[in-house]
């Protein structure tokens, strides 16, 4: 066999061995891939960037574990930027498995950045009823919200204390896998009281945030893996999203090596009858 | 040490050694696979459907799911020679069923809304050059008109929106795929092994 | 037979049918009365499917025609007998339940889905060569859409973003309506034929 | 009656379509017979069962991921009338089929297919209920279970008919490592692509609902194949006029398809 000839039947073991290592190399070394931050992202950072100390800031987990590997990645990386800032964080949900994770995520970041539940962060838990839920969360917190998740009377915690009605928001961001999520925020938040709102989707959902972004009811988007890799290349830090985005990057490459191979050993060992 | 890790962990080396060709592990963890779903299909079906649907509504009172107990009955006497062909009866009403749902999605959801949005008004040339994709796709399926040369080639054509089509579909699909198995290697890694800070 | 067969047939399809279009207070509720029959058959079929799946076995076992086969066969069956008593006798919340539930079925689920990242690389390595148009028509819009994905595509061309789109949208767009239009066209011929009987192999001819 | 938005369009068209197809079958009773595009996939099923004869190997079939209550039923339709076909090629020249289920319900509908086949090819004997296999509703142990039997049997062919979700590709890739002759059909739009990069006949859309009126062997099936072509016409003719409309701004079509 030729060596062209074999650039056309490479074994299918050697791609699969070769692929785990080309996959697993910029997980165990992230390597920095250069990103070119979009404008929606930069332009959601600058809506956090803004806000002075002791703003509150409205996290809305509307996600499910089938969307972890993008909205997880997003969550840490909002998360350390409203903490880094010293903002106020209380997140409220319209789905239950999304706000279980990201009161893990968030233990972790506030534990490493010192952050204290009750003064520093919040979690008012998952409510269900979408619009419902929102409409009458944007006239008064208190009415859909009298306890926080674990059961502590939020008159009793010091970061709710003037917290009575979305008015008193300074900025909502809607980590979100579809309806109800972030267009559900904007259609009874924002266009009601006028706060602003952020979102963080999955990849699929950006191109359905066009319009919105247009009309300036959403004041950005951060989209999929690549957003949150981009935030993270905002906030200067390597987490799971840069990582995954070079596998990403890594594996796209390999395969597009593997179909130039295989159509370079292919076009070169083609008789000349057959053109 | 988390043992439900490990075990999750070594699951899964064994259903990927698939990869390396058939062996004794592989197959070894694709029964207990198809074991445990199996029977987790049965626990469902009995606990969340024949229990609250089917049993305790017929204790209760409601004496119309008597008919389908007895369709559901009837659907084991396939074990008896003899008697085999009266399990043809709920067979079919589970494929009437079905064909009727099929006949209410395709019409609906595949035809009417399809065939609406597929009057885009020819005002530019992207939605020209989608009418055309869109007639010449259809056209490719005729089954029983003799083709004409002109025939020919729309559904040539045809052909080659649907291969335009389909590499687009493959390539957008390879990102989505990526994702899962750098999402199980971050597990391995990871999770399991502590090699990833 | 035949004809008793038909009947339940219809009686059976045409409620679900009309309750499509139209709004009638009775049709409606028989329709959907049948729907929750059909799940509760699907419910009695998997019990069917234990039986079957434990024949298979049993049957694999007392051949012994290879050890390999004889050993997992064995596996299978003691985890499917296990996991049904503990389900049905003890609930899904049972320590043995949930513990199978979370670190067998629940990550070997994520394993499966996530070897098609293996299988598409090489399909994508076999498939994507330039053999003819078609090949070639196939091969150039899957690299622009992965050129597309990633950081990386819009640094060498920054046109890749705005072609993909334009394929995803115009071309793959035109085509799958095409397709999805044909085969409403095609689902609804053979359902229709099997309501009113015209096709009846699904039932032994 | 109240009819829901579009219902009025839905039935009638529902109506027209049995109509042709009552209309078509009575012509073709009457010896009216068109000419049928090849179609090199319906080949490629009798290939399949005829290597599988020549090498003594067994053929594995599944009728993909759908159930019968779902709105997609139509394709696990679709692939059942063909199992039955494919059952009779395999009784007939003495070949060992392997039928893989997802879905419960399924199950009793193959095995029902399969066993009359043999017994009306007369060969009662040679079926065996054990052949007919349930993987359970789970997508990747259904899928394992398949890609066990593909690789544990030692099959020749590789026949998917139905309908398909993310396992297609495994499914596709694992029998081409074992060197299986495969023959796919599926209408699931987003599954087709794989289908067709990885399978050597594949039956795209409406082609699988071709595949169940011609293999199903009775001459009477023709007409549905009309009937699908006539109903192509009129609608190719409808979404032009439709289009040269809402360019001129006029809505009228659109709205009495979607909405009356």
């Amino acid at each position: 066999m030729t060596f062209m000839e074999r650039l056309q039947s490479i074994k299918r073991t050697t791609i699969y061995g070769l692929l785990i290592v080309v996959l697993s190399i910029p997980l165990l070394f992230p390597i920095s891939i250069p990103l070119q931050v979009s404008s929606a992202t930069q332009a959601a950072y600058d809506a956090i960037e803004e806000l002075p100390p002791g703003s509150i800031f409205m996290l809305s987990t509307d996600w499910e574990a089938s969307t972890e590997a993008e909205s997880a990645p997003q969550t840490e990386a909002i998360v350390r930027h409203v903490f880094r800032n010293d903002l106020r964080l209380v997140i409220v949900g319209l789905w239950p498995q999304g706000n279980f994770a990201t009161e893990q995520i968030v233990e972790k970041v506030a534990s490493e950045m010192n952050k204290t539940y009750g003064i520093d962060w919040v979690n008012l838990g998952y409510k269900p009823g979408g619009e419902v839920v929102l409409a009458s969360l944007a006239a008064n917190i208190r009415e859909v919200y009298t306890r926080d998740s674990k059961g502590t009377p939020i008159d009793d915690l010091e970061i709710c204390e003037g917290l009575m009605s979305a008015k008193d928001v300074d900025l909502v961001c809607s980590v979100s896998w579809g309806d109800p999520g972030h267009i559900t925020w904007v259609k009874m938040v924002q266009t009601q009281t006028q706060v602003p709102v952020i979102a963080a989707v999955t990849a699929v959902s950006v191109p359905g945030c066009a319009p919105y972004v247009q009309s300036g009811q959403l004041s950005g988007v951060i989209g999929g893996l690549g957003g949150a890799a981009e935030y993270e290349k905002l906030l200067g830090y390597a987490g799971k999203a840069t990582a995954g985005m070079g596998a990403q990057t890594f594996g796209h490459i390999f395969i597009l090596a593997l179909i130039i191979l295989g159509n370079i050993g292919y076009l070169s060992t083609r008789k000349p009858q057959e053109v | 040490m988390d043992w439900g890790i490990t075990v999750a962990a070594l699951l899964n080396i064994g259903l990927w050694s698939f990869l390396l060709g058939d062996n004794l592990l592989f197959r070894v963890v694709q029964s207990l696979y198809v074991g445990a779903a199996v029977a987790h299909t049965f626990v469902l079906a009995y606990r969340n459907t024949l229990i609250p649907n089917l049993w305790e509504p017929l204790l209760g009172g409601k004496h119309i799911l008597i008919i389908p107990f007895v369709l559901g009955l009837m659907l084991f006497t396939r074990v008896s020679r003899k008697h085999a062909q009266i399990s043809k009866i709920p067979i079919s009403f589970i494929v009437a069923v079905g064909a009727a749902l099929a006949i209410r999605g395709s019409l609906l959801s595949d035809l009417t809304q399809q065939v609406a949005s597929a009057m885009v008004p020819l005002n530019s040339v992207n939605n020209i050059v989608m009418f055309i994709g869109i007639i010449c796709t259809l056209a490719y399926f005729t089954f029983t008109i003799k083709p004409t040369p002109a025939m020919k080639s729309v559904s040539t054509l045809g052909r080659y929106f649907m291969m335009a089509a389909f590499g687009a579909a493959f390539g957008n699909t390879v990102m989505a795929r990526m994702s899962l198995l750098i999402g199980r290697l971050q597990f391995l890694l990871g999770d399991w092994l502590h090699l990833i800070k | 037979m035949n004809i008793l067969i038909l009947i339940v047939g219809l009686v059976a399809g045409v409620p679900v049918l009309l309750s499509s279009f139209a709004e009638i207070p009775v049709i409606t509720e028989v329709a959907q009365e049948f729907q929750r029959w059909g799940i509760i058959l699907a419910g009695f079929s998997s019990f069917l499917g234990v039986m079957n799946l434990t024949h298979v076995n049993v049957s694999a076992v007392r051949r012994k025609k290879k050890l390999a086969s004889t050993y997992d066969s064995f596996v299978l069956l003691v985890m499917l007998w296990l996991l049904i008593v503990v389900g049905v006798f003890f609930g899904q919340s049972h320590p043995i339940y949930d513990f199978v539930f979370q670190n067998a079925l629940k990550p070997l689920s994520a394993s499966g889905f996530a070897m098609l990242g293996f299988f598409i690389a090489t399909a994508a390595y076999r498939a994507f060569r330039v053999r003819n148009v078609d090949a070639a028509i196939l091969l150039v819009c899957g690299c622009i859409m992965m050129l597309a994905n990633i950081p990386i595509g819009e640094m060498i061309w920054g046109g890749f973003p705005i072609v993909s789109e334009w394929i995803m949208k115009t071309l793959n767009g035109a085509a799958m309506k095409g397709i999805v239009i044909g085969s409403g066209i095609g689902a609804i011929a053979t359902s229709v034929k099997v309501l009113i009987g015209l096709e009846r192999s699904h039932l032994g001819g | 009656m109240v009819f829901k938005d579009g219902g009025r369009f839905a039935f009638l068209l529902l109506i027209f379509l049995v109509a042709v197809l009552l209309y078509c079958h009575k012509k073709v009773k009457a010896g009216f017979r068109p000419q049928i595009r090849e179609i090199p996939a319906f080949k490629g099923i009798e290939e399949a069962v005829g290597r599988a004869a020549e090498m003594g190997r067994p053929i594995h079939f599944t009728p993909g991921s759908d159930a019968f209550n779902a709105q997609t039923a139509g394709m696990t339709l679709a692939g059942v009338i063909c199992l039955a076909h494919i059952a009779s090629l395999c009784a007939r020249y003495d070949v060992r089929l392997l039928v893989s289920n997802r879905r419960p319900e399924v199950q009793p509908v193959t095995e029902e297919v399969v066993k009359q086949a043999f017994l009306t090819e007369g060969k009662s004997g040679a079926y065996r209920p054990t052949d007919i296999r349930f993987f359970s509703d789970d997508q990747f142990a259904y899928a394992s279970g398949v890609v066990g039997v593909i690789s544990g049997e030692n099959t020749a062919a590789n026949i998917m008919l139905g309908g398909f979700y993310a396992e297609s590709l495994m499914f596709a890739e694992a029998a081409a490592t074992y060197g299986n002759i495969q023959v796919a059909g599926t209408a699931s739009t987003s599954q087709i692509p794989f289908f067709v990069t990885t399978c050597d006949y594949v039956l795209i859309g409406e082609e699988l609902y071709a595949a169940a009126a011609i293999l199903s062997d009775d001459p009477a099936q023709v007409s549905s194949l009309v009937m699908q072509d006539i109903v192509r016409v009129v609608i190719i003719c409808l979404v032009t006029i439709g289009a040269v409309a809402t360019s001129f701004g006029w809505h009228g079509i659109k709205d009495i398809v979607l909405k009356w």
